[in-house]
Formats: C-alpha cells, structure tokens, sequence
C-alpha cells in the first residue's frame, strides 16, 4: 500500500518535474494546458465520453428520434458508435499484417523521413 | 469593357495570373496576386451571377461552339468554394519562395474553376486535362519521391481526360452534335466512359489510389493546394451529368467504407487524410446518387465544408510537417507544447470532419445522411437500409481517422520530445480563417441559415433538432470511449512505420512485375530473334542505301540517253494513260 | 607561194556583193522573200568567208570580237527600242503604225524596216560571235595535215 | 484599290508587256556592261521594277478581272496575247519577286563563285532567264510559250555552267539539263504542233473554245496532249523525269540555285495547270484520265521516293533538291485532285514551296560562302558558327516539314483536307508519311547542326562567322514570309482560290 503510494509520489513527482522543464521549452500559449500531457489525465480521459455518452442516452429518451431506422433503440447510435469504432480498431491487426510491408517495398525510399 | 469581363469565365482570371506569375520574379507581388485573384474573381462572379442561370461567351471553334461560361445555382456554389479556398491557400502558402508552385497552383484553380463554368463537354474536357497537368507541377514540387508519383498521378489523369473525351464525343455524335453539359445519366451514348472518367478524378474504389498515392508526397502548400479542386471538380461534373444514377448511391456507400480500414493502419498522416478525402467523397457521391434535391444541397453544403475542414486538416499537418519535417504518427507526439494554435485549429478541423454540432459537417452531412434515411424509408428495401448503415459505420470511422487519430497522434499521445516553433504567422491566420468558417457554417444563429442560401435547391431542413444533436452526440462520444477504453486495455495497436499496400499494388508492384517478366522474357527471345532480325533490318537499310544513296542505283546521275529513253518511256506510258481514257 | 592565192582573190571580189546581197534581203524583205534573219546570215556567211580565206586573226582585226558582241546587244536594243518608242508614242507595245501618225500603213514600213534591222545585226553578230567562238579553239591538226 | 493609283496610268495598260521587255532589254544591255557592279545594280533595279509591275498586274486583277494586251495591236487569234488572270498574275509576282531578293542576295555570292570575266554576262543571262520566265507565264499565245520557254532554258543552262569554276561538275550538269530540257521543249513543241494541226490557231482562248466545241478532238489532239504532258513533266520535275533537277541544283552558282529551285519548276507547273484545266478540259475523258491517274499517282510516288533519296545524300543540296522533287509531288496530287479544294492547296503549295525552298537554298548558299560547305557533315556545330543562317534554315525546315504556323502546314493541310474530302485515306496516309522522311531528312541536318560542335583547326574552334547581310536579309525575308503566311494565310488563299476558279469555272463544272 505505501510501496503503492510512493509510487503514486513518485509519479507525480516525475509529472511536476517534467512539467516544469517543458515550462521552460514550450510555447508561452501551452503553459497553462501542460496538465494535458499528464499520464493521469490520459488515463482518467476515459471519463469525459462516458460522462458525455450517459447524459446523451438519457436526453435520447426525451428527444425520440423522428426518423427510426429498423434497427433503432433507446441508445442504438452508441452502440453503433462504440461497436463501428472497436470494430475498426480491431480490423487493423490483422489487416496489417496482411498489408503492411517494408517502407521501401515500391523501390521509391521514404519519403519525408 | 466592363461588359466583356461579364462574359468572361472567372477561371480565366487565374489563368492569367498564373501565366503571369511563371513571368515575375517578384515574389510579393506573386503572393499578392496568389491572394487577390480569388478575390476578384469570386466579385466577378458576385456581378455576373444574379439569380437566373447565365450562358455566355460562347466561342465557335470549326463547327463546334464551346460555351465557355455558363453559372446557375449548383456550379455557383463550386465557384464560391473555389475562390475561398484559393485565398486561404494563397495565405497558406505565403512563406513559400517558389515561383512554379504559385504559376501551376493558379493555372490549377483557373483550370478548375473553368472547368466548374463551362457549358460543354469538350471545353469540360480541355480544362480537365489542364488541371492535371498544373497540378502534376505541385506533385513534383515535393521532392524526391514525388517524382514517379507524379507520373503515376498525370498518366491516370490523362487516361481519365480521354476517357472523357471519348465519352463526350459518342454522347455528343449521337445528340446531332450537341455537346452541351447537362444530365448525362449511365444510359446515353458514352455515358459510362465519362462516368469512369469522372470516377477516376473522384476516386472511385478501386480508381482512388492516385489519390493516396501522389497528395502525401506533394510539397505542404501543393498538398494542401490539390486537396481542394481536383476531386471537387470531378464531384461537380458528377453532379451536372449523373444526379440521381442508383449505382453511384453503392458506390458512394462503399467509398465511404473501405478507406476507412485503410486510415486505421496508415502511419503518414497525410496519407490517412488522402483516405479520409476519399471517405468524405464517398458520402458526396453517395448523395448525388440518391439525387433528391435535399441530397444535392447536402452534397453541395458538404463540398464547402469539406473543403474548408479538409483544407484546414492538411494544413494543420502541413504546419507540422514544416516544423518537424515529418508526417509519420510513429515520429510525433506531444506537439501541443509547441504548436498549441495548431493544435486548437487542427481540433476544430478534426471536430469539424467528425460532425460535432456546432461544427461544418454537423449541418452538411447529415442533409446526405437524412436524404439516404428518407429514401430508405420510401422504398423500404433492404439495400437502402444497407447503404444507411454503412453511412453510418463510416461516420463513426471518420471519428477514428480523422477525428481522433489525426490530431491525438500528432499533438497529444506518448510525447516525441519534439520541441520546434509554432507553425508561421500566415499558415496561423489561413487555419484560423478555416476554423473560423468551420464554426460559422454551423453557426445555429445565422451561419448555417447563410449556407443554406447558396445551395441550389429551395429545400427546408434544420439540423438542429433535438433529436439530431442527441444522437450525434452519442455516436461520437461512443466512439470515443471505444477509443479511450481501448487505448486503457491496450488494445489500440500502435503506429508502426510500413508501407500499406493497397490496389495500387496491381500496377506498382504487379503490372511492373509483368513488365519486367516480359522485357526479360523478351530479351531472351530477341537474343534469337536478333540475328534474324539484324540481318533483316541491315538487309532492307543496305537496299535502300544501295538504290537511294548518292552512289544507288536511283541517285547516279542518269546518263543523259538514259534519261531520254526514260522520256520516251513516259510518253508510252502517258500515251497508254490517255488511250485508256479516251476508249 | 601561197596555197590559197586563187581563192583570196576571188573572195576578196565576193564578199562585198555577197554583203550588198544581204542588205538587199534585208530591205526587201516587206515585199518578197527575205527579212532580218536571212538578211544576218548572209552577212555573216560574208565575214565568216573572209575568216575562213585570211585567217581568224585577219578577221578578228577587221570585226573585233567586243565589237560583235556590243553589236549582239546593239540588234537587240534596236528591236527592243522600236517597241519602246511604239510605246512612247502611245500605242501598244510594237504597234507600229503609230510610228507615222499621217498614215499607219507607213508607219508598219518603218517599224518592220527597223525590226528587221534589229534582228540583222543580232543574228549576224550571235552568227559571227559563235563562229569566233569555235574558231579560237586550239586546232587538234596543224594547218599542214589537212 | 487604292494602291493602284500609286503606279502611273501608263503601266496599267501596258503592264503585261512593260514586265518581259524590261528584262530582256537590260539582260541585252548587261551582256556589254564594263563593270560588275553596274550590271548587279542593273539587275537589282530592273528585277525591283518587275516585281512592282508584277504587283501591280495582282492587284489588278484580284477581283476576277482579266487583263488583254494585244501585242503590237493585232488583236488575238491573229496577234500574240499577252493574258494575265488569276491563274498567272501570282505566279508573275511570284518569279519577279524571288527574282529581286535572289538579285540582292546575289551581289556578294557572285563575286565569290563566278569568275570575273564572267560577271556580266551572269547577271545578263540572268535577266534573259527572268523575262523568259515572266514570258513565258504571261503570254497567252501557245507558241509564244515555247519561244519563251526557250530564252529561259538556254539562259538558265548557261547559269547552271557558270558554277563551273566553284565545282567543275556544273559543265556535266549544265550538259544533261541541256539535253533534258531540249528534249522537254522538243516534246512541248510536238505538241504544239499537233496541236496547231488540230485547231488551226495557237492563241491559247482560241484552242480552249475550238477543243470544247470539238468535245476533245480526234487521236491527234489526244497525242499532242500526251506530248504537252512529258515535256512540261520534264521541265516541271515530275517524277521520273525528274534526274537533270538534282545536278543542275547541287553545281550552279548560289543565285541560280535559288532562282531555280523558287521559280523553274513552279512556271512550268503553271503551264501545266493552264494546259490540262483550260486549254484542254477535264470533261475530256483521256485529260481526266491522265489527271487522276497519271499525275496524282507519280506526284504521289515522287512524294515518297524523292524523300526517300533526300534521305541518303551526302550533298546537302542535293538532299534539297530531292525533297523540291517531293515537293513538286504534293503540287501534282493537289492537281491530281481536280477539285477545288485540291487545286487551292496545289497552288498555295506552289507558292509557299517557292518561298520555302528559296530560303532553304539561299541559306545553303551562305554556308558555303562562309565555310564552303557542301556535305551534310560539315554541318557540325553551325548553329554556333552561323547562328542567324542556321536560325534561318531551321524555320525554313521546319515549314518544309510542315510545323504548325508555318507556311508548310497549312498548304500541306489544305491538301490533306482535300484528299478527305475527295476520300482519297491513302493519299493522306502518303502525306504524313511523306512528312515523316521530311522529317528524317531535315531532322538529320538539325541534329549535328546543334548538338555537334564545331569543328576544330588547328586546335581552335572555328570563328563565329555570320553570312553577310545582303544574304541575310532576303533570306530572313523569306523565313518570316513563311511564318506569316503560316499564321495568317488569308491573302495566299485568297489569291489560290482565285487561280481554282480560273482553273474550273463554275459552268464548266468540278470534275466528278
């Protein structure tokens, strides 16, 4: 549990001591937003869409759709959404490695490094 | 005066200046026109255009009148773009120190806004050659890989030009020679020939790879240049000659769909907004194919849109690319330190693509969507629905590529340690135009209202009903917890440099691998055939030498009693020739 | 002893009738047979004969060959200069009848007379030139083989 | 017209006239000039005066009109005619024209190809050789053709010798055209007589009227045809009896070169013109026959093989003189033709050809007055030794091959037009293949002409020596003259469709 937290520490530490150097080499207008690059921003992002998707769900069931598609239900569009997207994501493995070859395969180089 | 410039196609302005531009050496003067000729010519067509279609300065070429001016609603719209997109470029690329991008990149709008105005096939034909061979100029202009790129990209173009021509011709030969540029539909004469032509140019499956191909490995402005007209221009003669044509509704669908598998694995994020061109093209054509009218006001609405969020997507990358000299999502990360203004643009332009209320797209693209529902419940077949689905997948795809990917790899994601300036002041204010316009042509209280009037059809639609924004709303933010939760599990695969292979692979890799077997297939059998044909081609120019050289048989100076028998000769002959004639 | 005695003396009796026979064609020849050409070559024949009898150098002495050849062009300034002076007086080029402007038909009389003269001294020249011509070449036989 | 009031009224009635006695008198006149320089500027003078007369006559008769001049005023059939119509009156311009720019181009090549003693009387033969030749074209009297055809040929076969003491070869030359072209007037006088014999008269309206009214005439005037026919094929070049052209192009001095190569073959091509279309007709089957037939098929062989032989030469003039052989080819297929159109495109070859050819020769001249070069490989590098002649030769090149906005397109486009229309496919496939060996041949020139470099003597680059401008000058004349008539062609149509109407009247109708 201390281990735990001293980790913790020991992150944050390293996120207050990185910020500061990039304090020092970013841009004027970054500064404030420099929490961005945060990892427990990062992680914690997650909740912002879902906060966002259950108020959606909710104002779903006061605005009914006028038009329904056959296979409409109360949050059909998220799961379209989250089903289209993790559908996508998951294609790109194995269409990689199907498709993917050396940058020089067409003999041309790489371009732009 | 002032009367000839109202019969004169407002492309031709920048022509002109493009010719001129090839002439000085002044830079400033260059980026002033680059600048101002949009400017003008979008006023010309302000004074031109009232509200009644105009034909004008037509021109007889032999038997043939070419009508070189010819603005109504719906190429009106095209102009406008056009010009708007001229001037943000032409800010864009104002650091630029290069007279061929500035000539070749007005001779290419000229090209393309001629080619939005004319009334005819065949000057249709004319410009669309010219467009491909200005902008071949900003391919090249990219450096070194760009060079066969290049030659790819004109040589599809040209192919895709003949086509259209020999497509006008027979649709023009069986029309008594009428040539004029209106609906065409799949069934005329020639129909389908200029349907592939203009395929090609939009980036049809399977006829999009010049697309992919030849746009990454443009300079940045020439990029950012070509993203706007080519495919814009091909859309427009869609528009004119096949509204309403039910196969381009499944091939909208399909175009829609496949890039976006495409743009999930691309590493060159210039390359990943080609594929997303060729997505947002794919619900254009899909709109024209279903034709109602409030289709053909969201296809013209989204060419606007995507015009502008597209323009500003590549610039945003160009921006990068300038900084950092890459594009690759495996190289960057973490860029808002430095470029924050970019990143805020870039976001808008991602929103803007993605379809957030708010932003363009939310109020053009679902006009396409909204008709493709409408018709589906019309007809109620199970295809219609189909093609409603794979819209809708492909709204959620864009969502990754563009929406997220594009600015999250670049500007947020595991940090490069890039550090590089911000991007320069005049790319700075040509992205802040764009975002500007993308938040005004969703703007509720007046901007969408201001768009809506400029489409060509009188049709009534709010986007903003509660319903819509709710389920918009909900898409998107599915997605992106789809996005967030599958980055957390560590399920999103990471960038990975490589070349994707797609159907370009046919001519790249397979028609130059056939090419190749068959030289050398060929140089062995010419090893055999060689000493046959050797002796044959020396055989016959050894003949020829020995009748015709100075020395021949036929150059001695002939003896004169020769010459004379000769005459004698003729005059059996003649004689002979006569007697003949006159029995 | 010349070989030739005989015929010197007889030709140098010739030639003058045979000239004044020339000009007796060349005069009348608007009314009988005859006219400038023939006239030219009988004059010619005329010195021609007398080259033949006294030698080239003999001949070249008496007619000198830039006489004969500013005489080629004297025959046909003189033809030419008819019709110019035809056209000066107004008429057509070689009208002659314009030459009189009492009575056309003497005025046909001078004009052929001139012509006629004309192509007399043209032709005798051009006859005379290209005689001279051949005869200054280098014989291939010296004057005792033959 | 407002320019013919700028002539005295005196030339307008005596014009046709003023433009053969001209010449002749001062070619006689020159024969005995003291001095080189007087008889160069005698020429110069009265060739400028022939050529204002010659425009004077075009402008006269450019709205169809048709001057009569009764030589000596005996009216025609009895009196000699001279006739000037649309067919002739550019021809007349034609020669008298070249015929001014070959005499300035003339002044400094003479001095370097003619020996001294020979000077005058060059420029006195040659001015016998430009009456005849306008005489020849003006006349309306058949046998008053052969007179003048005769003054031009003798005239012309002493220039040709006169090249002797550049190139000795100039006597054999001069030799065999003598022959040929004795033979060529003996055949053309043969048929006059027939002729004569047939029709009992010689004026050329006359013989038209009396042939028509006859419906062709009996086997003689079928025979004196086919005589008229090979002699004036053999003074005009036409294919096979074509073998005196190159040696009397490739030894004469640079003037007559030129002089011939523009004028020569073109006035007998107008005779053949007013034989077969308006002495006799081609309504008669055995003209009609000989046309189509006959003409068109050997200029269409003469087309390939004379390209064909231009290819091979070693002597750049020679390979010029094949190509005018191939030239003439694209003439007599136009003629061959027998429509309008084709007759147009015949005759605006005829004229652009003259105009072609003559710049090409007289940049050929100057390459020899400043190098002495003759062979096709001396042409190494030119472009940077002579770089305004090599500029010259190159336009004239590429109107010869048929460039676009070049003089050469457009009359070879108007042939190619009228073949379509006549539906002839293969004679436009022998034009463009024809074009093809022009290509080949002036190509060949072009090639170590700019992208050899000059040879070296003496371990030096030879010197930059341009041609000087008396040379230049018409020569560059005529280049830009081609490029203008390439650009805008009217006034050349113009006149060519005139000579078509000439040749087939509305009412005597096209040939089928």
């Amino acid at each position: 549990m201390a281990k735990q937290k001293s980790k913790m520490a020991k992150a944050k530490l390293s996120d207050e001591a990185r910020e500061a150097k990039e304090r020092v080499e970013a841009h004027p207008m970054a500064v404030p937003f420099l929490w961005l690059g945060r990892k427990s921003v990062q992680d914690n992002f997650i909740f912002l869409p879902l906060i966002g998707l259950i108020i959606t769900i909710v104002l779903g069931l006061v605005f009914p759709p006028e038009h329904e598609a056959p296979w409409d239900f109360f949050a059909s569009w998220a799961v379209i959404g989250f089903c289209a997207y993790s559908a996508v994501v998951f294609s790109a493995e194995p269409l990689f490695k199907l498709l993917a070859r050396d940058e020089n395969y067409y003999g041309e180089g790489s371009d732009n490094g | 005066m002032a009367d000839l410039l109202l019969h004169l196609n407002p492309g031709f302005y920048f022509i002109f200046a493009g010719i001129l531009c090839a002439l000085l050496p002044v830079n400033i003067v260059r980026k002033s026109l680059l600048v101002l000729t949009p400017v003008f010519a979008a006023f010309m067509i302000f004074q031109i255009y009232g509200a009644q279609e105009v034909i004008s300065g037509v021109i007889s070429v032999g038997p043939q009148e070419l009508i070189t001016l010819r603005i109504d609603r719906l190429s009106m719209v095209w102009g406008y773009i056009f010009c708007l997109a001229g001037v943000l470029n032409g800010i864009y690329g104002f650091h630029e120190r290069c007279r061929i991008t500035d000539s070749s990149a007005l001779i290419y709008m000229g090209a393309a806004v001629c080619g939005v105005f004319v009334g005819d096939l065949l000057s249709l034909f004319i410009f669309w050659e010219l467009a491909a061979i200005s902008s071949v100029m900003l391919v090249w202009m990219g450096g070194e890989g760009a060079y066969k790129a290049g030659i790819r990209y004109l040589a599809i173009h040209v192919l895709s030009g003949v086509l259209l021509l020999a497509g006008a011709v027979i649709y023009g030969q069986s029309n008594g020679g009428d040539y004029t540029f209106g609906n065409i539909g799949i069934d005329a004469p020639g129909g389908k020939l200029m349907l592939i032509a203009m395929g090609i140019k939009c980036g049809f499956p399977l006829l999009h790879n010049w697309i992919q191909d030849a746009y990454p490995k443009a300079s940045i402005t020439g990029t950012v240049i070509l993203s706007a007209f080519t495919t814009k221009l091909a859309l427009y003669a869609l528009a004119r000659g096949y509204a309403g044509t039910d196969i381009l509704i499944y091939i909208g669908a399909l175009m829609t769909v496949f890039p976006v598998f495409f743009a999930v694995i691309e590493n060159d994020l210039r390359r990943v907004l080609s594929y997303s061109l060729n997505n947002q093209l794919g619900f254009m054509v899909c709109g024209i194919g279903i034709g109602t009218p409030l289709a053909m006001n969201g296809v013209a609405g989204h060419v606007v849109a995507d015009v502008v969020f597209k323009g500003l997507l590549f610039m945003s990358m160009g921006a990068v690319m300038l900084r950092t000299g890459t594009a690759k999502a495996s190289e960057l990360g973490g860029l808002f330190r430095s470029m924050p203004y970019t990143t805020v643009f870039c976001l808008i332009g991602a929103g803007s693509i993605a379809a957030f209320p708010l932003l363009s797209a939310f109020v053009t693209k679902s006009m396409i969507i909204s008709a493709a529902l409408y018709s589906a419940e019309n007809s109620h077949a199970i295809k219609d629905w189909i093609v409603l689905a794979m819209l809708l997948f492909a709204s959620a795809g864009v969502m990754e590529h563009s929406g997220i990917k594009v600015p999250y790899f670049t500007f947020f994601a595991h940090d490069s340690g890039r550090r590089v300036e911000e991007a320069p002041w005049n790319m700075l204010v040509a992205m802040g135009l764009a975002s500007l316009l993308c938040i005004f042509f969703a703007f509720p209280w007046g901007g969408y209202q201001f768009l809506y009037s400029l489409l060509p059809y009188d049709v009534k639609y709010h986007p903003y009903t509660g319903d819509h924004v709710v389920f918009q709303l909900q898409l998107l933010f599915a997605a992106m917890l789809a996005f967030a939760f599958l980055k957390r599990i560590g399920a999103y695969p990471h960038e990975r440099r490589a070349e994707i292979l797609d159907f370009d692979w046919t001519y790249r890799k397979l028609g130059l691998g056939i090419v190749h077997w068959m030289s050398e297939m060929w140089t062995r059998l010419s090893v055999n055939i060689s000493r046959v044909s050797m002796r044959l081609i020396k055989g016959t120019g050894q003949k020829f030498y020995h009748i015709f050289s100075p020395a021949g048989t036929m150059s001695q100076s002939t003896p004169s009693g020769f010459a004379a028998v000769l005459t004698a000769g003729m005059l059996v002959v003649t004689l002979i020739f006569i007697y003949i004639g006159a029995s | 002893m010349n070989p030739h005695l005989l015929l010197r003396v007889v030709s140098k009796f010739l030639i003058p009738l045979i000239a004044l026979y020339a000009f007796y064609v060349q005069f009348h020849g608007d009314f009988g047979p005859g006219g400038g050409f023939q006239a030219g070559v009988i004059l010619a024949a005329s010195i021609i004969l007398y080259a033949l009898i006294f030698g080239l150098k003999e001949a070249k002495r008496a007619v000198p060959p830039s006489f004969v050849r500013i005489l080629m062009t004297i025959g046909v300034l003189v033809y030419g200069g008819t019709g110019v002076v035809t056209w000066l007086l107004g008429g057509e080029f070689l009208n002659y009848g314009v030459l009189n402007h009492h009575d056309p038909a003497h005025g046909q009389h001078w004009g052929i007379l001139a012509i006629e003269l004309g192509v007399l001294i043209t032709v005798a020249s051009v006859m005379v030139a290209i005689f001279y011509a051949f005869g200054s070449r280098q014989p291939d036989l010296s004057d005792e083989d033959w | 017209m407002s320019l013919i009031s700028f002539f005295p009224d005196w030339m307008l009635t005596h014009g046709a006239a003023f433009l053969v006695v001209v010449p002749l008198i001062a070619g006689a006149i020159a024969a005995i000039l003291p001095k080189r320089q007087i008889a160069a500027a005698l020429t110069v003078a009265v060739s400028f005066i022939c050529m204002l007369t010659s425009l004077l006559l075009v402008l006269q008769i450019i709205d169809g009109q048709t001057i009569n001049y009764a030589l000596g005023g005996w009216d025609a059939p009895h009196g000699i005619a001279y006739v000037v119509d649309g067919l002739n009156a550019p021809i007349l311009f034609l020669i008298s024209a070249i015929g001014f720019l070959v005499s300035v181009y003339g002044m400094p090549t003479i001095i370097a190809e003619v020996e001294p003693k020979k000077r005058a009387p060059f420029y006195a033969a040659f001015l016998i050789c430009l009456a005849g030749l306008l005489g020849m074209v003006v006349t309306g009297d058949a046998f008053n053709v052969f007179v003048f055809l005769e003054v031009s040929s003798i005239s012309t076969y002493s220039l040709v010798a006169m090249g002797a003491s550049r190139d000795r070869r100039a006597l054999t030359a001069a030799y065999n055209y003598l022959i040929m072209g004795s033979i060529g007037a003996t055949f053309f006088v043969i048929g006059l007589g027939f002729l004569y014999m047939e029709t009992g008269t010689l004026n050329m309206a006359d013989m038209a009227v009396i042939l028509r009214e006859m419906e062709g005439g009996s086997r003689v005037s079928e025979i004196a045809f086919g005589f008229i026919i090979v002699g004036l094929g053999l003074k005009l070049a036409m294919f096979p009896l074509h073998t005196w052209l190159p040696g009397a192009y490739a030894h004469s001095p640079s003037m007559v070169t030129v002089f011939l190569a523009s004028t020569a073959t073109k006035a007998a091509l107008y005779l053949l013109l007013r034989f077969v279309f308006t002495i006799f007709d081609v309504s008669f089957n055995y003209v009609f026959d000989v046309e189509i037939y006959l003409l068109a098929g050997l200029g269409m062989v003469g087309m390939i093989l004379g390209s064909l032989q231009a290819i091979f030469q070693t002597d750049i003039r020679r390979v010029l003189a094949y190509s005018s052989v191939a030239q003439v080819g694209y003439m007599l297929l136009g003629v061959g033709l027998g429509t309008a159109a084709g007759l147009t495109a015949g005759y605006l070859h005829l004229m652009n050809h003259a105009v072609i050819k003559g710049a090409l020769f007289m940049a050929l001249g100057a390459f020899w007055y400043r190098y002495g070069i003759t062979r096709v490989t001396d042409f190494n590098g030119l472009s940077k030794s002579m770089p305004w002649t090599m500029g010259a030769f190159t336009l004239g090149g590429l109107s010869l091959i048929g460039v676009p906005f070049t003089a050469g397109f457009t009359s070879k486009f108007r042939l190619v037009e009228a073949a379509f229309l006549k539906g002839w496919w293969w004679a436009v496939a022998i034009i463009v293949v024809s074009s093809v060996l022009a290509i080949i041949y002036i190509g060949r020139l072009l090639l170590a002409a700019y992208f050899q470099s000059p040879p070296e003597v003496n371990g030096h680059v030879v010197a930059k020596n341009e041609a000087p401008l008396l040379m230049l000058i018409p020569m560059w004349f005529l280049v830009l003259l081609s490029i203008a008539i390439g650009i805008n062609a009217d006034i050349m149509v113009d006149l060519a469709e005139g000579a078509a109407s000439v040749l087939l009247p509305i009412s005597a109708g096209a040939t089928p």
